[in-house]
């Protein structure tokens, strides 16, 4: 598979001076395109930063983002965000329907379809009915929703998601992970998904990105060997899933960058573990162990 | 431009002259004085339709506005105290001619009013005290200092407020002690706070003093000379009979419509004695007081600035 | 229509207020002539065709006047709050003009563009654009980034954020500006009608009243349309502006 | 967080002095130039304009900075009234829009006479508050006071009424007592808004302070008259451009003022 | 234990005429003083709601709430809220501490102490250190917890909270988890806590009310009988623990009202559950289940 996104030698850093305060610190990764990749890392550890570098909504103060090959700068088109504050990042003068209908304004749709495509996606995402109502009349899981979305109407080619399921219910949850699950294999979209839920976390991706606390770095980068195809009860269940997401949850709980070479705890621990360390970037992984041992 | 729009009120089209005239439609500033009645006279009983002119008064608050619409072009001929004219003259935005004499200073036709029961006896009793003119180096305030200092009054001791006849008047008695006022200014605060007239300012060496007169720039009195000496014709025409006519029957009248004076207060102005001589020698002192009260810093030849009167049957006689 | 009732009330005590100064002699009344003097006076005045033309004039230079300011104000403003580095070229001079007096720049405007529609226009469009351009800027400062992220995450371009997101977050605030302006217009307008001596309009009928103090119940019932003209065109603009930023409308939110 | 704040905040302010002086000197040397084609007596050149401002303003004595008397005995006083009345005006104006914004009963009642009472032009008031003030320094306040209380109000009232409702059950939740709530709550939250009014009311208050002075006779305004009635342009323009001086000082003086209250919101950014 | 909340025919219904909703309907229960109480149920049934409703922000449109027996009008003292809008409910003018200061304003707390309160709660939710920076400078896990520490701080008798972990990652959230109850526990605070975790409800509540979808009705009440002293680790592991969620989960799924008398089904499955259904209002009950046949 071609690569999608490469992100080499990252580091982003808040203010300047003396308030400065380093978020993210020289992560590298690559996705190829078609991944579904799950971000998982302490609160308050740079994802939604990693995030906002990724889509260009802001420039990272060091290293390179890269989307087929190019530099990021800007916001590349065929992408799209759910953020994290989603209940702010809806536009209280539109109604739902115009909301999720945004992205399309910009696009050579015509006005029947807009609202069809609007109308489908608020659908699949259980909100048929509340086109007309505005942001500020839903309940905030529904508010969640519409900005899911708002997200999946332009069908982007890059979907990034910052804990897109934090308001939602069980079972609404896991019919969204579902639904992301299907963009991901129906549209072929590259998604990066920021989640506290371990159990979704290893549900959902194809790789699960460890992150240390901050700044971040990447503690383990985890490919997750499940069937493509999965479901809500059955994969839960699976002996694969409870020793993965066993995984994930150590390597959450001490965030021990391992070194290429030496026997990795977490893993020989785990057994059939495949967790690997980035080396594309060796210089980076030192560096990466060195705040992991100064935090 | 949106001035062609008809409802803002943009200006019509000028229309050209006719036999008698290079240019019959003309537009003259007029301020809110009473010896404008001469002017009102003239239109009324159609000396300006003889010679051949639709006269149209723009009226304005103060000259400032009136040389400032000449200079623009908006209006031909200007009404203004002669110090307006000097002003402009000396500081070279506009080069002016004097077309017609409007009016001289007549007893008691100014005043230096008090209010009601003013303990002020002597123009000296002014010193220390708050005194109402105009702005410096204009008309009110030159004459208020000159007749001041005339009567020995130390010029620096005096407070002066500089804010204009309609703020004097509404401070007098209430902040400012006395202040220079012509009519009908005179009459209306006789009339509606009892002031007094404590004394007349025209006197001495102001006695007789020239006020105000009509003006154009030169390149118009160059260009158009008929119309010109048309005005002038009608103007003087109009002068010596207001000057002589009945005022209740007359002149009140036009105080009335046209000047806006409350039809009680226009028999209780005084008015001011009307000029058609246009005589640069008695003119001169204007700027002579001028330059004397530092208001110019050079001399200005009067001569120079007017345009002789054509008497028409007199033509050959000249 | 009770919220109407209501606010005539208001007025009405003030005209009250007014009347029973003068009458009790706080107020003299040949300087300040009494509520129900000016209020005679401006009745006969509705009937007066030339005085009418005059009002015409005015409220259509007004207009047009308040058009270009805002015409001019809002782009400039979305602009400048959105390009810092625009902003600050831009400040020193807007900063620098923008208290120079119209009143004193009246005999330049004269001579430039004479004292007819032109001029008051003009003057009026100087007065008027501040109050949108700075609602504008603060509008955009207060913003949620969010919201702006938001935008550009769908691929929006600077353009289009602009427009679609910082206008309409912007528009209730902008919208209280142009309120201001409107009301600042028009008293630009007919100041300048005042001040130069226009030909026609509001502001020449007051100047004709006041001249010599004669006719002070002209000069007020010219300023008594003045304020009712604006209190009819804010009315008109709340009016519109309620049904356009219905989102806004917090008694609306708050109707639960 | 936005693109519009990245640039790092000492290199902006650096920058943005630099700029501001770059654009004044162009301003004025294209002033020079066009003066020098038009030569008319209404648009003197620069020099001369600078010229004479240094003989009217700086010609003191040293141990006065060389402030010329007419700093102290013009300029000073009419500074003090402008900006006494816009202070008192922005008391009045942010107290009578709290309450206003605050209660839906009072702006009903008073709505209308606002719309009515900010749409009197006040020029044609002055005779009226020559009367009731007398001629002098209360006479322009109350003038002053007159224009700009009315931006300063709508704007308030327009913060207060738009505060986040989040914020507000929030504060309600927390049992914030009635008398903090203006201070802690709603001012904070409506302060961008009015800082937008007080900021527009500054200008008006030197505008209406020039106004006010023409008819007193007085101060800056006075200076103005008397130089247009005179036909001293240089002169004049030296009072015009003082004004513009005037307004942009303490333009940027409640910048700063702005900057310390306001230093919280995001998109001001110096942190971003 | 005395009541502390009764909750009897609660009803509101947004807006009015044509675009009405009804949020909630008909609700009925009490809470004992002292107890914590966990609702769950699906996205946009009312639970927000029903919190706003208990704390005097919204007027119920019918029924009555009361606290200590008296009816609740206006906000009770004594009572704070975490909102689920937790980045818009911190006010950005105010530094962190300031923010978690706020409610000892008006209370007789001295500055000094003000501020040590402050820096003690904030500590207590791993926020140590981050006091003088304002709220948008914190990633959106650490605005949630600094929302907490605010309610948190003022040791209120009633607490109630909207998904008050949705944000934060999972170690820290059960650290938050053990937090809430040491708070229980040591200031005899009584807390509402809404959540769309199962595990969680479970695991926290003394008591967990299952709603059904919108608008809001009671479909279940369930005592949580697991020991008060609870483990991240041995409690979730616990058989009781399991099948009480099982137990949840299934009321989740299948949102019927049970009857008194009849035979239920979900109980009947799960063994020895203490399913209990709200007896005080017999027509309230007959209500909630037309409603919940009718959605
Ligand atoms: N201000 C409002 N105006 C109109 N309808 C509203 C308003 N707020 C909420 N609603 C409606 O009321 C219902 C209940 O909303 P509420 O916020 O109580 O749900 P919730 O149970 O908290 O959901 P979630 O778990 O998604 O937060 C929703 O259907 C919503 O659309
Ligand atoms: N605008 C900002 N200014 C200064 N610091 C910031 C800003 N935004 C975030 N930070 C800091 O950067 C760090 C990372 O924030 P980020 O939002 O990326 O965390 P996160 O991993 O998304 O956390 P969470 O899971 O809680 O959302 C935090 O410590 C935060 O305090
Ligand atoms: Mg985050
Ligand atoms: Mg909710």
């Amino acid at each position: 598979m071609p690569t999608m996104l490469e992100v080499s030698g990252l580091t982003h850093q808040y203010g300047q001076g003396e308030r400065a305060h380093v978020a993210v610190r020289d992560l590298a990764f690559t996705i190829e395109s078609g991944q579904l990749a799950c971000i998982v890392g302490p609160s308050g550890c740079g994802k939604s930063t990693l995030l906002r570098c990724i889509s260009g909504l802001i420039p990272a103060t060091g290293g390179s983002v890269r989307l087929h090959g190019d530099e990021v700068s800007g916001v590349p088109g065929d992408l799209a965000v759910v953020f994290q504050d989603y209940s702010r990042s809806l536009f209280p003068w539109l109604t739902v329907a115009k909301n999720v209908e945004f992205p399309l304004r910009w696009q050579k749709v015509s006005k029947a379809e807009r609202s069809q495509r609007a109308a489908e996606v608020l659908e699949s995402v259980g909100l048929s009915g509340v086109g007309k109502k505005y942001p500020w009349q839903l309940s905030g899981g529904m508010q969640q929703r519409v900005s899911i979305a708002r997200a999946l109407v332009s069908r982007p080619a890059l979907l990034l998601m910052d804990e897109p399921f934090a308001s939602v219910d069980a079972q609404t949850r896991g019919e969204l992970e579902d639904l992301t699950r299907r963009v991901q294999r129906d549209l072929g979209s590259t998604i990066l998904l920021v989640t506290h839920d371990i159990d979704e976390s290893v549900y959902l991706a194809d790789r699960v990105l460890v992150l240390s606390k901050s700044p971040a770095s990447i503690v383990a980068d985890l490919t997750i060997d499940l069937p493509a195809e999965r479901n809500q009860i059955t994969t839960r269940e699976s002996e694969r899933f409870v020793s993965l997401r066993g995984e994930v949850a150590r390597l959450l709980q001490s965030p021990q960058v391992q070194r290429p070479g030496e026997p990795d705890p977490a893993t020989a621990e785990s057994g059939p573990g495949t967790t690997t360390v980035e080396t594309g970037d060796t210089a980076g992984t030192a560096d990466t162990a060195e705040a992991a041992a100064r935090s | 431009s949106v001035s062609g729009c008809g409802l803002l009120g943009g200006s019509e089209d000028e229309d050209s002259g006719n036999a008698q005239v290079e240019k019959s439609k003309i537009n003259v500033s007029v301020q809110g004085t009473i010896d404008l009645s001469a002017f009102y006279l003239a239109r009324e009983q159609g000396y300006f339709a003889d010679e051949g002119l639709k006269v149209n008064p723009i009226k304005v608050d103060s000259a400032d506005i009136g040389f400032n619409k000449l200079n623009a072009g908006e209006v031909d001929v200007i009404y203004s105290g002669y110090t307006g004219f000097f002003s402009h003259q000396a500081a070279g935005d506009m080069d002016l001619k004097l077309i017609a004499d409007a009016s001289s200073a007549a007893p008691k036709s100014n005043a230096i009013m008090v209010p009601k029961n003013s303990p002020l006896e002597e123009p000296k009793d002014l010193e220390g005290k708050t005194v109402g003119v105009t702005p410096p180096d204009t008309l009110a305030d030159i004459l208020t200092k000159a007749w001041a200092e005339a009567n020995d009054v130390d010029l620096d001791k005096v407070d002066w407020q500089p804010g204009g006849f309609s703020t004097s008047q509404k401070g007098l008695g209430k902040g400012i002690d006395a202040a220079f006022f012509p009519d009908p200014f005179i009459a209306m605060n006789q009339q509606q706070m009892g002031a007094e007239s404590r004394w007349d300012p025209m006197t001495g060496p102001l006695e007789n003093l020239p006020m105000a007169g009509y003006g154009a720039t030169a390149d118009f009195a160059k260009e158009n000379p008929k119309t010109v000496a048309a005005f002038q014709r009608a103007m003087a025409k109009a002068s010596d009979e207001a000057e002589t006519a009945d005022r209740t029957k007359v002149i009140d009248p036009i105080l009335v419509e046209h000047i806006g004076l409350p039809e009680d207060l226009a028999p209780m102005t005084t008015l001011l004695t009307f000029e058609s001589s246009l005589d640069p020698e008695r003119i001169q002192r204007v700027p002579d007081l001028m330059v004397d009260r530092g208001a110019l810093d050079k001399k200005i030849d009067v001569e120079d600035m007017i345009v002789p009167p054509d008497t028409g049957e007199d033509d050959s006689a000249k | 229509m009770l919220k109407f009732a209501k606010g005539l009330t208001g007025l009405l005590g003030f005209f009250l207020l007014w009347e029973i100064t003068v009458q009790a002699g706080v107020l003299p009344d040949y300087w300040v002539p009494p509520a129900s003097e000016v209020t005679t006076t401006f009745v006969s005045l509705l009937g007066d065709a030339e005085f009418l033309r005059g009002v015409v004039a005015t409220l259509l230079a007004w207009l047009i006047a308040l058009g270009v300011a805002i015409g001019i104000g809002v782009p400039a403003g979305l602009v400048l709050g959105s390009v810092p580095a625009l902003q600050s070229a831009a400040r020193a001079l807007i900063e620098f003009l923008r208290p120079i007096p119209a009143v004193a720049l009246i005999p330049l405007v004269m001579v430039t563009i004479g004292s007819g529609p032109d001029a008051k226009i003009t003057l009026a469009v100087y007065a008027a654009v501040w109050p949108i351009l700075f609602n504008t800027i603060y509008a955009f400062g207060e913003i949620d980034p969010v919201l702006l992220d938001s935008a550009r995450a769908t691929g929006a371009n600077r353009r289009q954020s602009l427009t679609w997101v910082a206008l309409p977050h912007a528009a209730p605030f902008i919208f209280t500006g142009i309120r201001v302006a409107a009301s600042i217009a028009l008293i630009a307008v007919i100041s300048v009608e005042y001040v130069a001596a226009s030909e026609i309009g509001l502001g020449r009928y007051i100047l004709e009243g006041g001249m010599n103090n004669g006719h002070l119940d002209q000069v007020m019932a010219g300023t008594v349309l003045a304020g009712l003209a604006g209190w009819a065109i804010n009315s008109a603009l709340v009016g519109s502006g309620r049904r356009l930023f219905r989102w806004a409308d917090t008694e609306e939110r708050a109707a639960r | 967080m936005s693109a519009t704040t990245l640039a790092g905040k000492r290199t902006r302010i650096l920058g943005s002095a630099v700029v501001t002086w770059l654009v004044f000197a162009a301003a004025l040397l294209l002033w020079e130039l066009i003066a020098i084609g038009a030569d008319s007596v209404y648009f003197p050149r620069m020099t001369a304009i600078l010229g004479t401002a240094v003989d009217l303003l700086l010609s003191g004595p040293a141990w006065r900075l060389m402030l010329s008397d007419a700093v102290f005995e013009i300029v000073l006083p009419s500074l003090a009234t402008a900006l006494g009345a816009w202070a008192a005006s922005a008391v009045l104006g942010i107290a009578l829009g709290t309450a206003l914004g605050r209660s839906d009963w009072a702006m009903d009642y008073c709505g209308t006479l606002i719309s009515f009472l900010r749409s009197v032009p006040p020029v044609t008031l002055m005779p009226a508050f020559m009367v009731i003030f007398g001629i002098g320094v209360e006479m322009e306040i109350a003038a002053i006071v007159f224009s700009t209380l009315w931006p300063i109000v709508l704007n308030t009232v327009d913060g207060v009424r738009s505060v986040d409702e989040v914020k507000i059950d929030t504060a309600r939740s927390l049992g914030t007592p009635r008398r903090y709530w203006i201070g802690m709550i709603v001012l904070p939250a409506a302060m961008p808004k009015i800082f937008a009014g007080l900021r527009l009311s500054l200008s008006i208050a030197i505008l209406l302070m020039v106004v006010a002075e023409i008819v007193s006779g007085s101060g800056i305004g006075l200076q103005l008259s008397t130089t247009q009635s005179t036909v001293q342009y240089t002169e004049m323009w030296v009072w015009v451009l003082l004004l513009g001086v005037l307004g942009y000082a303490l333009n940027s003086a409640l910048l700063a003022v702005e900057r310390l209250v306001l230093g919280w919101q995001p998109t001001r950014g110096d942190d971003a």
